[in-house]
């Protein structure tokens, strides 16, 4: 019994055989007696695994970059240290090791939108993004980003004006490419944490802008 | 190798459907397949860009109709297999048939945080100087190994300029193959749209790639 | 367009399996979409540019994944429904729901053979002089249009010389979008190994394209 | 219920559920689906389907373009014509039309062997050659053949000394190109008849040579 699964491409043509033999998909099988040969054979401790696990779930997640472009919003003297070692300044916060051990922090200007994206493979900074989002892994995403990523981005809902100029960040080698959005107007005196809540994950890839805080206001008055 | 993980530039896949910041997993067999593939890793059996080659020598089609840790999972498969951690015979029986072979031990519970937040740096000391410099234009060669290779199809033989030296690094084409760190310098190249989809690229638009020493040659400016 | 289509020079795919030469169809559902296909054809409702595009329109994953005949099928009922001629729930549901659109009147058993061997040339009288000689040197131009093109990814961007001057022919790139035939001189251009593929390329190999002069500009000899 | 077609790739490891599901596969379900829907709506005559079939599984194949090969090693005039205009040549011995409106003959020499592709679609030449094999409209043929044409020539056993140029025609036009393989030795004399049974289709695609009639001899004495 085989079955195709659920495509890079995003294919929504594609047929699916999920749970058609019994409540598994061939997929969750395969994972789950690989998963078991390796614990017999003493390859690996099943409570790593689930430390593994926890730690990309509750420990490593965008909310750590928000941190450091909040920082560097409001500190001018982290702002510096970041653009030239930002690896080391986001140490600073704690935030290091896997996916992360090369930083290079790309400011959004008024004039320059920066979008990053891997289109070999998936890189993506984990210690200060966590995962990456599935968009992110997607061949129409890794297709796409660096011959149309105004196409792209209007598909996220932001249409930049024709005179932004755009600046596409392939990440064909180890080093992780965080970028810091523009700080919204209006947002003056806010504390880094208040600030880190404008912060999205998507804004830190490209893929948005940081969150307006009138449209805060709005939702919060609705 | 020119397969199906060189995506970039390519067409057809549709549009890109975003998803909430929330959404770490999507079923339960992923956070297994992400466990498994960061504490195998972890035995020192094999490098970042093995495990990468073994992922895109996945045949294209499977390569596609898979979701990212589908290919994870059979890029494990295969690197097991190949360092004799575990046998074919093993996978299709789903059982234990032969003694473990001897590793380093492996990665405890307690180590996670640790490993994880120290992670494995990929930069070397330079034991030359670097041929380029920032401002320099230099031209990307064309290459097409049969093996692995981080320099993207759509950016071969394109005239670019050097922007940033990042410093010396492992030079993943031998690396991917056993031989060795083979370290050198990489540099962040820029290209003007026009520069890789011709007149009728966006002309605000501008990419980057990181590219090691080995990839470029000088051009005139 | 970047499609699955777009073959040359990929790698991943494995080893080529000749077969023997009595082998025409597989499976009687080839010969159905065959014949069907050629009949369809026949009504005049489209041209061979805009099959081609149908079919390399499908999402890569599909393409890849099916074969060849079963290409043809998926490309036929996208150039129906694009036409009118059957909807997507008549597809679905297997059972006419609607009258058919007036077409011109189906071809005939009788007509067969003859419509076989007149076949649809492509060539046009010449409405101006060719721009390029045999024996000029031309580059192809570095061009990625979403729409169809006949000019392959490997051999962009690429020098080499003129070898023939087909004559004038209809132009792919337009005629599979409804504008016309739009015909061009059309040349074969050939290529060392070196120039498309780099300094590991076959050292006794030539590869030639037929190239429309829209694809091409003179270059240093 | 969906199923997963032999691939163009020729993947091994792709599953297949024909018949999974009482005997037919989706595929044949699906273009048996089309055919009625076309022969109610009066789009195709279900005769001209068949007499479409009975064309190219009796009337036009591979025996043709063998012809048109021996006529030209056995006839020095109709050589340079078939070299000089292939369309007409070819239209001399009855074959013409469809996916052969525009012939050109690449002879091969002692040191050049040439090869024939489609890397964009499976441009074939129909009236000499037939419907193509599988192996010529799949991707393992169609992205190989212009990048190790060699290393596809040894896996039909045909290993060419590295001395030996190659020339790859990629038929990205309506130009389409016979292969005419050397007239192997010790065939002087011979009839047109005995020369075309040495005249396989995969000479005439450039994924082989024409058959020794040592070899042949060979197998009539065993």
């Amino acid at each position: 019994m085989g079955s195709v699964p659920p495509p890079i491409g995003g294919d929504n043509h594609a047929h699916r055989h999920d749970h058609d033999d019994g409540g598994l998909a061939d997929i969750e099988l395969r994972v789950r007696a690989l998963e078991s040969l390796m614990i017999e054979k003493g390859y690996v401790d099943p409570a790593a695994l689930d430390a593994i696990v926890e730690t990309y779930e509750t420990k490593i997640g965008p909310r750590n970059g928000a941190r450091v472009v909040a920082r560097s919003w409001a500190d001018p003297a982290f702002r510096r240290w970041l653009n030239e070692d930002a690896t080391a300044a986001i140490g600073s916060l704690g935030y290091s090791g896997r996916q992360g051990e090369h930083m290079t922090a790309v400011e959004n200007t008024a004039d320059v939108h920066n979008l990053v994206v891997c289109t070999l493979c998936s890189c993506y900074p984990w210690p200060v993004l966590g995962l990456p989002p599935v968009w992110y892994k997607s061949a129409p995403y890794r297709s796409r980003a660096v011959i149309d990523p105004r196409g792209v981005l209007a598909e996220f809902g932001l249409r930049l004006p024709a005179s932004t100029k755009i600046r596409v960040w392939d990440s064909t080698a180890e080093i992780r490419y965080l970028v810091v959005p523009l700080r919204p107007a209006g947002t003056e005196g806010w504390s880094e944490e208040r600030l880190a809540a404008l912060v999205s994950r998507d804004s830190m890839v490209g893929a948005g802008l940081a969150t307006d805080p009138a449209s805060l206001a709005g939702e919060a008055a609705a | 190798m020119n397969g199906a993980q060189d995506l970039g530039g390519m067409m057809g896949f549709g549009p890109v459907a975003g998803e909430p910041e929330g959404e770490v997993f999507h079923a339960d067999w992923e956070k297994r397949a992400l466990a498994l593939t960061i504490a195998s890793g972890a035995l020192g059996e094999w490098n970042i860009d093995m495990s990468r080659h073994a992922r895109e020598t996945l045949h294209p089609t499977d390569y596609l109709a898979s979701s990212y840790y589908e290919v994870w999972i059979k890029g494990l498969e295969k690197l097991l297999v190949a360092r004799e951690l575990v046998t074919s015979e093993e996978i299709a029986a789903s059982s234990v048939l032969h003694a473990p072979r001897p590793t380093s031990p492996p990665l405890a519970a307690a180590d996670v945080a640790p490993t994880l937040a120290k992670g494995t740096p990929c930069d070397r000391p330079p034991q030359a100087p670097a041929r380029f410099k920032v401002g320099q234009a230099v031209r990307t060669l064309n290459v097409n190994p049969s093996g692995h290779t981080r320099l993207p199809r759509y950016a071969r033989g394109k005239r670019g300029r050097i922007e940033r030296v990042h410093g010396v690094f492992i030079f993943p084409d031998a690396n991917a193959h056993g031989l060795g760190p083979s370290a050198q310098w990489l540099y962040l190249v820029c290209f003007p749209a026009s520069e890789l989809w011709g007149r009728e690229g966006d002309p605000a638009l501008d990419v980057s790639i990181d590219a090691w020493e080995s990839y470029l040659e000088g051009a005139a400016e």
